[in-house]
């Protein structure tokens, strides 16, 4: 087994305990770390298949994670600031997908 | 030069714009105007030169940076792109006008909401003119976050609840988005649309499944059936501008993203079986979307709800480009739909957002009368209500009329039945909520007590309206000049080396 | 010795990934979550990404970490039962996301097999290496043959921002200064310490992102970590309307960055493109403010920060 | 292996003692002022041993005096969150300690 | 001596490991916190061993990032612990209360 076969097994993992975590968590903050996980095992899919090769890393995957981690950070925060408006306002910090359309 | 130029300037005037915006603060109410004006209005102009060059030649290409794919990221313009822009521009700056009234950028809300609007503009165009796999995918970001910040504009619980869900939603499809990039540039080590397909016809299972994965991805952002959740609450409880430009523009680039990847990309490797499933889809979206509008009792979730049910026509195309003959018409027809849909849609929420803000609810029973009070507003639903329905002479019967062409030439008689029911179902929630604005008051209609209360309406903000609603049915009549786009930009039999279309038969 | 040590951190952060999605404390899903970060990044080491452990420290560790317990932290202000994490319970999430993960598994080891070569984009720009104004390639990508991305990227953040504003309503969320912190005698002494260095440190990768791992995004993190310990320690506290310094700061990455490849449009060079390594070094100046200033105001949940009281 | 690799080795194994001692310490002792104590105390030394084995075996002045200046910014930052942790512990815990063994 | 570096930071790493239990039991978050604080010299430590075992000096870096971040993040986590008992944030706050200059 290699390196690149070990951290594309993690990373398969890590992406299936994010989903898990988005499917179970009541509460909102506990799906936006989900949401992280699941990012970041993506982003390490990206890298890890991509140095298969064990030779020089491809520089250019590892530019779109620095892209892809800046794009996750603005996410969390502004959903993190949706989340104290929706908490302000609805005395509500959980969410199920199954809520009413109203 | 000029065409660059002025692609260029499509994704940068409105990101200058936002950024003085957010610059100036609170400082210089007029030129605050002023920006927003221009950034509204100059796209219309800025687009006459790539319109232009495409009459001379079928893809305008701009590098950018100078170095070209797949080192660095190209820009694409051919006409479904161009009339994709064409969309934008027009439903932007309708819905822009109107919202400019609403929410004036002079004002304090104002720089709180024209940020976000401009930069979603911004996302828009660039969505629209990237050939590159990541580069879409940092649009689609921009895009999603504005419009999640807009849907919440109102700051009211249900309309933070649909944001929330609509960016969960959302994050989790640019998430496999991204997930079936990688795995696409793993095996051939490009992010372009148009090298990528190259390598699709020879790829391995992998990329197939990345492509599905990347389909379905798109298919959640356009919430085509079953993946359409969040679209209803998210658009029903958006400010009206938003809501138009949402339902106009925002999901129609996850089917044009769809569109490029099954026609460009997979050009000559797409499955038979898949396209039905996603006309299956679609027929479903017809359906359902269709039934649940007539269940509404309120005017924005059914105008919503129609947003579902007029997606699901998008997805027909699939299975009827099986054939040469059928697939001419159907894309011809579909892209119709997507424009005709597009201004259709975008009047009847901002007519609809008129009469909620005139009357002070938009649930059906409190509009009775409304057609005397309003009757700019419920003109503009009127006229919007025609293209939806797919009478003549508008854009929506020119589109459906083409794909019921379509779907006779190949002769499939589902998707005929489909096309006919839901022009049908679509008659009968567009006038019953007609009736509604049209009843005479009774003594049961209830005062509005929960909704804010009625404010005036500009005359402008119905203007707006009325111009959208009279250019989707106007687009009825000429057609000649888009159908010639159309024409050259037609994805099939554009590769010489593809399969001919009509090898390929229906299982 | 070394697949041991890879497999070891393959397999922390697979615990630690199950440790922030399950559990009864949402805190400790927050801790675990900062952890997986820290592991994350000895894993970038491990692949030979130092740009990326650079960033994920910055960035996904750090900057995540700390919105995610500001913003805990924010609704616990309410009380208990608003973090009280209320697991749901689906007889489908564990199937599914086992099969998720078993799907990705699958077509990553497939990817695995495939021929072993550089991508065309790597190759690509192996080979224009050598003719760049910098030596690192990530540097490289991000700004010159990439440079649109990383200027929606940018965009993307600017979103962020505004979109927190408009969603925020018409005044920002209530107090967020921590005024029994500035009594400590120790956090002067910290301050006095942490801030100058991290300007120095945040100026030191900004500096080595040419030729070395850093760059804008890990300079800009750093000076927004010091400009949360002044939020924090009450130097810098919260005001409802943002000063000169907030506004044009967030988008002056894009400014400069948009000026200078519409003048290089003009001149006929291409837009974005850069004409020399002081470009390079301009841009990045800029972005730095402009990352460093926004995650500062996202962090503090704030429209504006003022000059606070000195203790 | 050479002089200074033996004398490399010799602070690693140090600093890993140290190390592990920090964590027994963690694991072991009764209270959460304890913890703090053994955990910094041991973890400092253990990180300088590590930054003197790692600067020997760099051989370059300019490696050394990053090697130092990470040491003495841990030396502060772990005091000052030492002290800052134990103060938050003084106080009433901010949420409800979950039972010892709690998944 | 390579392998022997490789061998220390897997010693390393499982001693943070082993110090992932007290997260994990916790009681209290200080307890939580304070294991955190072992992780973030832990892994700068495994961070300096590596940037010599792979000949990456730029993990050095990365190290020195770590060590500043702890400091932050541990403020951080104060000021979480702090806010017990704080009044549930006003849905009106009064603009301007703070006087100052511009920043």
């Amino acid at each position: 087994m290699s390196q690149a076969a070990i951290y594309v097994m993690a990373a398969a993992a890590v992406i299936g305990a994010g989903v898990y975590g988005l499917l179970v968590a009541g509460h909102l903050l506990r799906k936006l770390l989900a949401i992280n996980l699941l990012g970041s095992g993506v982003f390490l899919l990206l890298v890890a298949l991509a140095g298969r090769s064990g030779g020089a890393p491809d520089p250019v995957p590892q530019a779109l994670v620095i892209t892809g981690i800046v794009v996750a950070v603005s996410m969390t925060a502004f959903a993190l600031a949706l989340l104290d408006r929706l908490f302000r306002e609805t005395g509500q910090a959980r969410m199920d997908v199954a809520d009413d359309d109203d | 030069m000029t065409t660059e130029a002025s692609l260029v300037g499509l994704v940068f005037l409105p990101l200058l714009a936002a950024c003085l915006l957010w610059a100036v603060g609170q400082r210089a109410p007029w030129l605050r105007q002023g920006l927003v004006w221009l950034s509204l209005l100059a796209p219309l102009a800025l687009l006459l030169a790539p319109t232009l060059a495409l009459t001379t030649q079928p893809v305008v290409e701009v590098v950018l940076a100078g170095h070209a794919p797949p080192l660095g990221i190209g820009l694409r313009l051919d006409a479904l792109s161009l009339l994709m822009l064409w969309l934008v521009a027009v439903v932007g700056a309708g819905a822009g006008a109107y919202a400019s009234f609403v929410e004036p950028p002079g004002s304090d809300a104002g720089t709180r909401f024209w940020p976000p609007w401009l930069l979603l503009m911004t996302g828009l165009n660039a969505l629209f003119l990237s050939a590159d796999l990541f580069n879409l995918y940092v649009a689609i970001e921009l895009v999603t976050l504005a419009a999640v910040a807009l849907v919440a504009w109102s700051g009211k619980g249900a309309a933070l609840r649909a944001a929330m869900r609509y960016l969960l939603l959302a994050m989790l499809a640019s998430l496999a988005y991204l997930l079936a990039v990688a795995l696409l540039y793993a095996e051939h080590g490009t992010l372009d649309l148009y090298l990528l397909a190259r390598g699709v016809a020879a790829g391995s299972d992998t990329t197939r499944i990345a492509l599905a994965l990347l389909i379905v991805s798109l298919l959640l952002k356009a919430a085509i059936f079953p993946l359409h959740i969040w679209l209803p609450p998210a658009h029903a409880r958006a400010p009206g501008a938003v809501s138009a430009v949402l339902s106009a523009l925002v999901v129609k680039g996850g089917v044009y993203l769809v569109y490029r990847i099954w026609f460009w990309t997979l050009d000559g490797a797409q499955p038979a079986l898949v396209a039905n499933l996603l006309g299956a889809l679609g027929a479903c979206a017809i359906v359902y979307g269709s039934i649940a509008a007539l269940l509404q009792s309120r005017l924005k979730p059914l105008v919503a709800y129609s947003t579902v049910a007029q997606l699901g026509y998008l997805m027909l195309v699939f299975p009827m480009t099986a054939t040469v003959a059928s697939g001419a018409l159907a894309w011809k027809g579909v892209i119709y739909q997507l424009l005709s849909h597009g201004l259709a849609k975008a009047a009847l929420f901002l007519a609809a957002a008129s009469l909620l803000r005139g009357v002070g609810s938009d649930r059906l029973v409190d509009l009775a009368g409304a057609s005397r009070r309003f009757p700019l507003s419920v003109f503009a639903v009127g006229l919007s209500g025609i293209s939806l329905m797919g009478l003549p002479p508008s854009g929506g019967f020119l589109a459906k009329w083409l794909l019921l062409e379509a779907a006779w030439i190949q002769r499939g008689w589902v998707w005929m039945a489909v096309l006919l029911l839901g022009s049908l179902l679509a008659s009968v929630y567009v006038f019953r909520a007609l009736s509604a604005m049209m009843a005479t008051p009774g003594d049961d209609a209830k005062a509005p007590v929960d909704a804010a209360l009625p404010r005036p309406v500009p005359w402008q903000m119905d203007v707006a309206a009325v111009t959208l609603a009279l250019l989707a049915v106007i687009a009825g009549f000429a057609s000649a000049p888009i159908f010639e786009l159309l024409n050259a930009a037609a994805p099939f039999p554009r590769v010489e080396s593809a399969t001919p279309i009509s090898e390929r038969a229906l299982p | 010795m070394s697949l041991a040590l890879d497999g070891l951190l393959a397999i922390s952060l697979v615990v630690l990934a199950l440790q922030v999605v399950t559990g009864a404390s949402l805190f400790r899903s927050i801790v675990m979550f900062v952890v997986f970060g820290l592991v994350m990044a000895l894993v970038w080491a491990r692949l030979r990404a130092p740009n990326l452990a650079l960033a994920e420290a910055a960035i996904g560790a750090g900057v995540s970490g700390a919105l995610l317990m500001l913003g805990y932290r924010r609704l616990r202000a309410a009380g208990p039962e608003a973090t009280r994490p209320g697991p749901r319970s689906s007889r489908l999430a564990a199937p599914l996301s086992l099969l998720v993960a078993g799907l990705v598994a699958s077509l990553g080891w497939t990817a695995l097999g495939l021929p072993e070569a550089l991508g065309a984009a790597g190759a690509a720009v192996v080979a224009a290496m050598p003719s760049q104004a910098v030596a690192n390639p990530v540097t490289a990508v991000l700004l010159v043959f990439r440079g649109y991305d990383t200027l929606l990227e940018l965009a993307v953040l600017l979103v962020a921002l505004a979109g927190a504003r408009a969603v925020e309503g018409p005044a920002g969320p209530a107090d967020l200064a921590i005024p029994t912190m500035t009594g400590l005698p120790i956090v002067g002494a910290l301050l006095a310490a942490l801030v100058p260095l991290s300007v120095l440190v945040a100026g030191y990768l900004l500096h080595a992102g040419g030729n070395a791992p850093g760059g804008a995004f890990q300079g800009g993190a750093v000076l927004a970590a010091a400009g949360v310990l002044l939020v924090l320690t009450g130097r810098l506290v919260p005001h409802p309307v943002p000063g000169p310094v907030e506004r044009w700061g967030a988008v002056l990455g894009l400014l400069v960055f948009s000026a200078l490849g519409l003048v290089m449009l003009a001149r006929g060079q291409g837009m974005l493109s850069m004409p020399g390594a002081w470009s390079i070094y301009l841009v990045e100046s800029a972005m730095l403010v402009s990352i460093a200033t926004t995650l500062v105001l996202l962090l503090g949940a704030a429209p504006g920060l003022r000059r606070g009281p000195l203790p | 292996m050479n002089f200074i690799q033996v004398a490399a080795t010799i602070l690693l194994v140090l600093g890993g003692f140290f190390y592990f001692a920090g964590t027994v310490g963690l694991l072991r002792f009764p209270d959460v002022h304890s913890r703090l104590h053994a955990l910094t105390k041991a973890d400092n030394l253990g990180l300088g041993l590590v930054c003197l084995a790692m600067a020997l075996l760099g051989g370059s002045w300019r490696g050394a005096a990053m090697l130092l200046v990470i040491w003495l910014l841990g030396l502060l930052a772990a005091s000052v969150s030492c002290h800052l942790v134990a103060q938050a512990a003084l106080e009433p815990a901010a949420e409800p300690p979950t039972p010892r063994g709690d998944p | 001596m390579n392998l022997l570096l490789e061998g220390f930071a897997l010693f390393l790493l499982l001693n943070l490991g082993a110090g992932m239990i007290r997260v994990w039991r916790g009681p209290s978050p200080a307890d939580r916190m304070s294991a955190a604080l072992l992780f973030g010299s832990t892994t700068v430590a495994m961070l300096l061993v590596l940037a010599e075992a792979t000949g990456q000096p730029a993990l050095a870096d990365v190290a020195l990032l770590f060590v500043m971040l702890a400091a932050i993040l541990s403020v951080a986590f104060v000021g979480l612990a702090r806010t017990r008992g704080a009044p549930p944030p006003t849905p009106t706050p009064t603009p301007g209360k703070s006087s100052g200059k511009p920043g």
